[in-house]
């Protein structure tokens, strides 16, 4: 378990990584300025390689071998921009469930965790994550300290990287692709602790948890490490990614309490309706549009029979989850819930990604479905049970259906037994303990040294004009005078 | 000169101008507001939560009038507004000691 | 005329289909599994072939006709994404065209017709529709009870499903990009009964239609059926998904009768002006953006030119149908509408729909820029004349503009002629005649058996609260104080 | 410097350009009869040769030349596709940015920029721009009058244009990409000038912009001129399409002069705060994603290096952009500056388009993090001491960032060298001068034919009342109790 | 009969609204407002400049009231909105001179 | 003590503010309404329909003053807010007969 151990040193980690990126010292910047030259005269020969000769020559020239590189990595790339355009769903999605006095506040950590999740990447996670990979660029062991910041300053002339040898796509497609990934996990947290977490203690968690726990976890199934050996399955990140997310997520609420008027002295709950179903309903479709990229780039090439298959058990299962959110919110209370059918069919989508290419189309819709129904509860348990705030239902989402897909793959579809059954539990809880116990220390030292709340003033007034002294909507008249009470059902 | 606040359903609203246009009561300002009375408020869900919203979306009329005008005003909106249910709404009533038209500075019932 | 008769069963089809999908029996259950049981094993040898050998391996031995095969069902898969994208479209177009009180029934009719759409064309439609694709996996007839669960439970070892023997693209993307276009056919109802058509009547036409009446005139054409044999020709469907939706919508809105307020007792029609035309416009370039995959994906290929030809006369239309809008609105009334702008550009696309690979760049511009004038005009003639209440204007666009893009065929472009005219109009009929007695007799019986349309009272207080108890934007004060006027132009 | 002369003869080109769209006369229609004719011929012919076969043979039949080509085109389409998208980006950024009084027209004034665009590209832009392939279609000069309808009624029997030995993709396909890019130029422009320029007059300069002023710098270098001779290095735009639309955008804005209420007597300036700041976040990622087609697609072929590292250096300088300014505002200020930090994702953007496939991936983060640092000083100091009133901060983006991002490919990267920071800013200098000229003479002459700015009191309405008659939001209470009063830091 | 206008902080409404129906006043009218007075309005940001905003969102609360309740709700309001902090609010009142509810045509005590 | 309402274009708000503070106004309430009188509303066009909306954005400013000071301050509004043309409102005046300051329960003068 040398893995566990790292986990002692993220701080280090962080300190190292954030004064590479601001402050170079000079002979780092020496050996970067050679590196660049070198990198530019390979960078000089491919282009020259391509640009310089007339597209028919090339064309006339190009080989079979090329032809199914260029679509398989073409196919990666345009996964990336799919994961990509995830963020902007989990953006939508997050400011709409939430009010509009932290609207501002809710698009800065979503905007920056994208930014600081891609630059850390390719600081430390890419490197750390992929540790087979480190032999290829010739880096001892993901533990050296070279090892963080392998990508930014790696000799790009060792056009291994960039060819059939390297993978079905280039390195740069990789670190691209997987840098889309990475940001999607510390998402999830930003949506279930919105709404009354401070801004630089949320951002230096994100940044920790991206650049050290997210790929430790990875690299143990992605990065061929034990769990991987072990045979634990999780094609597209229920686990590595959702479920993970969403630990994390559940641990620092925890951490963090309640929104102020959530909870009534007796211990009911009140619901707290977010300022724009609208933005949710976009966020979702964006997510699910995004999700094409997400389990279809999982199959690492543009393979024609398994590609397509993902795609449609991933948009089975979607479709099965918002169906069956629908009909059960229609059932439970007497009106069909928007909001549950938004959070059924990401339930769905979260669901399917651990087996989407092991599944038969009826198994898609059976996984999915579940899932749907599973984060309707999941949400009123959570909500009035454990009385975990989640303003968006991340663990819900995330968390359980995370886990129910990831267990999928031991009950349904071409690896379904009881023996695949304990590696995915394994790696359920292998992962979920290490992400807790991560969460637990990062986020405990953060509330000691700089807490994590805003006061109760602030929270009162909103964050936007607390945190940043903006308004979102300011040519809009906001309603103040609302007053909810819960009618326990 | 009184002022007549006449809190209204908001579907109201465009008989009720119309009526009072009739009339020749040609001014009037109106405000969203929101009422609390005999009414309940609607139930509203969100994420499997039921919760009451006591108050009810309404319009409230300010309409300043010469005395004389007073009672035919109030016959007009009552009848105009009225539809039998609950949360019809209500009139309040008091005396303006002056009233100044802004552009022209006229005053008093000039002003109106 | 054997596709007529089934027309009569539609109520037994739902009801299979509803009791397939929500409770399959024993006997299928047992069925299923063991056709689970082949597909698994079909996926993992599919997985070992792809995913077993190194990349550098699989890449040597590739021959030409994959990476073609690899490129070609890319972009057909990719279509499909952009397809669906077209929901989003939809979707933020009509919230944006109506009422704040009314958005979250919008949202929630919108989602799930995505969701039912594509669950019900895996059960029923997709197999509907393609009949000659049922030899191929082995069923007999269409008409088979078999046929109706064909997609969802085929013997996915028959690898001629899978490549270049079946299509340019496999199974699997196949129904992915069909299913994303069935959805698109219901979608176009939605917009023009919203406001004030019961949330549960609207989905179980919308189920009857895109399971029955859409495949089954879908098949005259691009199942292989009589229209195609007979010389119809229709692209990428303006009559075959547009006028097809456009009709369903008429009879609809004939049956269910305007909005409250709508139509004054002299007979003159008040505007209600939608809540958000930033959302319409999002939705609009959306929909344009979706659009090239809708067309560009009709290719069935990657084939570059076509592609690349559909794309250039696709764009052409589309913008000079939101000029010719604009312009025709700023001559009109005296100022420039975006409202039917917006529609313009719309119409322009609908309008190339049936031709895109038919037409030269300038008569691309011709027919788009007819499409936008002419949909000025019929929002006008169906809102004042005719006393059709169409919110979103979706009649216009998809019907009038929809049949106007199919007879451009035979005017325009390299079918046209005086034969090419008659076939046009024949489909145009045919298709219009069985979608209207399909809508009159299932919305009728919908009308009588449960009713089409709320009560006034829950019109007025919106169908957020009537029907889901919800609001869409919590934070804002709603305006309570309009009078509009409608002033005669 | 022939390409300069054509500059005093824009009237004539728009008059002819509007002349042939508006109206063509007979000769031109019967000679485009018979273009169509043909037209239609080898469109049939390439149907059947496509279409015709069944798709097995068709697969058969294929050489490995045809897949690198069918990947190549693929990707130039979706890059278009891409660079679509970003129109939808600028107008979301842009009207969330102003206020919501002035939405319609900012909706309107971006919807008509891409249709009006697209148009007059095909009309006259494309052919201008690329004078070297007129002779490709057999076209004598690119001032011969054939030339400005070139694209609309060129010779498609002209296989030559379809196939490698036109380029790494179609004829059609290269318009559909660069009329993309071309109208991306106007956006730019659209913001600066929003909530107070007179929409006839801006639609005419924008359609002049985009017919004649763009395409003739642009062919200075793309198009084979005398800066690509020189040796002038612009990958995807920095200067051709960023820092020449700042130019104009910073032109027209002193033409027009300030907002109402933008500048106090003592010379101190206000905030106008922007009506949605959700809009304006949405805006800045639907960029960020599309710039992965304008720069990724720039490559002009699916490169898998190239293209590759181009999508990482996109994104690092992005990401860098974006934490530079969140950071700098939040140093500077005491809180992060949202608006600043989604202006410094763009700049990051800007910066790094003139050298995306020169630079390696440390190089990237600095040249964004530089936009990005850079884009905060410029706005205030724009604003404050310029006293350039400019709402979405286009001219502190696109022209400021665009210049430094040009700069950086002679300080930065393969390409580093006095002698290329010498044709940089040669580059830098002859467009800006001829934008300016042109600007100055086109934006004055409008200027003094029909006036630029509304009146005040449609300024204090809204430019939607008054050039449309239109409210965006009529169901949300807008607020007009505000009172900024600039407090200078 | 007196109509209290109170302009309160808006998180004060809801124990304010639980307060009055303790006491048996049952009906309301809520306006959004936005107030001005010594509790100064906040600091807004954008695109690098900073400028005061005066106004402060308020919630003005309309209460028409029997004279004889009117002292035991002044003194609820009072109450129930006080925090202690600048901005908590004003009362303000005056006579009316008449109330009639729309729905059923009565007339002042009987209306309320 | 008066209370001054006064019907305002939306425009008037930032001097007509500045003035009443130079003149020791230092408390005043503002409401979004909409305005119908002798100033037309706007034509709104959707969708080839062109349609007559009555009522016109305005700001209801309540003041309340000192008896003393009211003559004054009515003289300043109408002055700040008068830009001569059609809609530049109306000013209503009505007696209060208590005012209450909440977080000090000052009364009445000590109230202002
Ligand atoms: N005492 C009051 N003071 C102020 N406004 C009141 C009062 N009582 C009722 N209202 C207003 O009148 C509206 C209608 O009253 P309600 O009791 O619901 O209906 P009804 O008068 O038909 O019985 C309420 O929504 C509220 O706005
Ligand atoms: N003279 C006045 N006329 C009308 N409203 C006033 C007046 N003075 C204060 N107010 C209202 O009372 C609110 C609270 O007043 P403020 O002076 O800020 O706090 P406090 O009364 O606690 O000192 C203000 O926001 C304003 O809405
Ligand atoms: N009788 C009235 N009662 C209440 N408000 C009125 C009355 N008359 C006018 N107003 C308000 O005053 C505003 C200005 O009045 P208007 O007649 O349009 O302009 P002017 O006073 O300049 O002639 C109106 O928009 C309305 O809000």
């Amino acid at each position: 378990m040398r893995w566990i151990a790292s986990g002692v040193t993220p701080i280090a980690f962080l300190v190292l990584a954030l004064g590479l990126m601001v402050m170079p010292d000079t002979a780092l910047a020496q050996e970067a300025q050679e590196v660049a030259a070198e990198a530019a005269e390979v960078l000089e020969a491919a282009v020259d390689a391509v640009a310089g000769e007339s597209p028919a020559e090339e064309a006339a020239s190009a080989t079979p071998i090329d032809a199914t590189f260029i679509a398989n990595n073409l196919w990666i790339m345009i996964a990336g921009m799919l994961v990509f355009i995830m963020h902007l769903g989990f953006a939508t999605l997050e400011t709409g469930l939430t009010r509009s006095k932290n609207t501002v506040n809710i698009l800065f950590k979503n905007t920056m965790i994208v930014c600081i999740g891609i630059l850390t990447y390719a600081l430390v996670g890419f490197n750390l994550m992929y540790p087979g990979f480190d032999e290829v660029v010739g880096i001892a062991g993901w533990l050296d300290v070279d090892a963080i910041k392998g990508f930014i300053t790696a000799d790009t002339s060792d056009t291994d990287l960039f060819g059939p040898d390297y993978a079905a796509y280039t390195w740069y497609t990789d670190f691209f692709f997987q840098a889309m990934f990475a940001a999607t996990c510390c998402t999830i947290v930003s949506g279930a602790v919105a709404e009354r977490i401070k801004l630089s203690s949320f951002l230096l968690f994100a940044t920790l948890f991206v650049s050290i726990s997210y790929p430790i976890t990875g690299a143990w199934k992605w990065g061929g490490g034990w769990l991987d050996t072990l045979g634990f399955y999780d094609f597209a990140g229920s686990t590595i990614v959702h479920s993970v997310g969403g630990w994390a997520a559940l641990v620092m609420v925890i951490l963090l309490g309640p929104r102020l008027g959530k909870y009534n002295a007796d211990g009911s709950s009140n619901a707290i309706p977010g300022h724009s179903l609208t933005l949710a309903a976009i966020g979702v479709f964006l997510l699910w549009f995004g999700w094409f990229g997400f389990n279809g780039g999982s199959v690492l090439s543009a393979d024609p029979i398994l590609v397509s298959l993902v795609l449609v058990t991933t948009s089975m299962a979607a479709a099965a989850g918002g169906v069956a959110a629908g009909l059960v919110s229609w059932a439970a209370a007497g009106k069909p819930d928007l909001s549950m059918a938004l959070n059924g069919v990401l339930a769905g989508l979260v669901g399917i990604t651990a087996g989407a290419d092991q599944m038969a189309i009826w198994e898609s819709v059976v996984i999915g479905g579940v899932a749907g129904a599973l984060v309707y509860f999941a949400v009123i348990f959570f909500d009035r049970v454990l009385k975990i705030d989640d303003p968006v239902g991340a663990t819900s989402v995330h968390l359980v259906c995370g886990i129910w897909g990831t267990l999928a793959v031991g009950i349904f579809g071409a690896k379904a037994g009881m023996a695949q059954l304990g590696y995915q539990a394994t790696g359920i809880v292998a992962m979920g303990v290490f992400t807790i116990v991560f969460t637990l220390i990062v986020g405990g030292a953060i509330k000691a040294a700089m807490g994590l709340r805003v006061s109760d003033e602030e929270q009162i007034e909103g964050l936007d004009l607390g945190e940043h002294d903006m308004a979102a909507y300011p040519d809009f008249q906001q309603t103040t005078i609302k007053s909810y009470q819960l009618r326990e059902a | 000169m009184h002022m007549i606040e006449a809190v209204i359903k908001p579907a109201a609203l465009g008989s009720l101008k119309k009526r009072l246009t009739e009339l020749g009561i040609l001014g009037m300002t109106a405000l969203e507001c929101k009422g609390y009375g005999k009414q309940r408020g609607h139930t509203e869900r969100y994420r499997g939560a039921r919760m009451d919203v006591g108050f009810v979306p309404k319009v409230l009329l300010k309409i300043a009038v010469k005395s004389d005008d007073l009672d035919k005003t109030i016959e007009a909106i009552t009848q105009a507004a009225c539809t039998g249910s609950v949360g019809d709404g209500k009139l309040f009533v008091y005396e303006l000691s002056r009233v100044v038209r802004v552009r022209t500075g006229e005053k008093d019932q000039d002003a109106l």
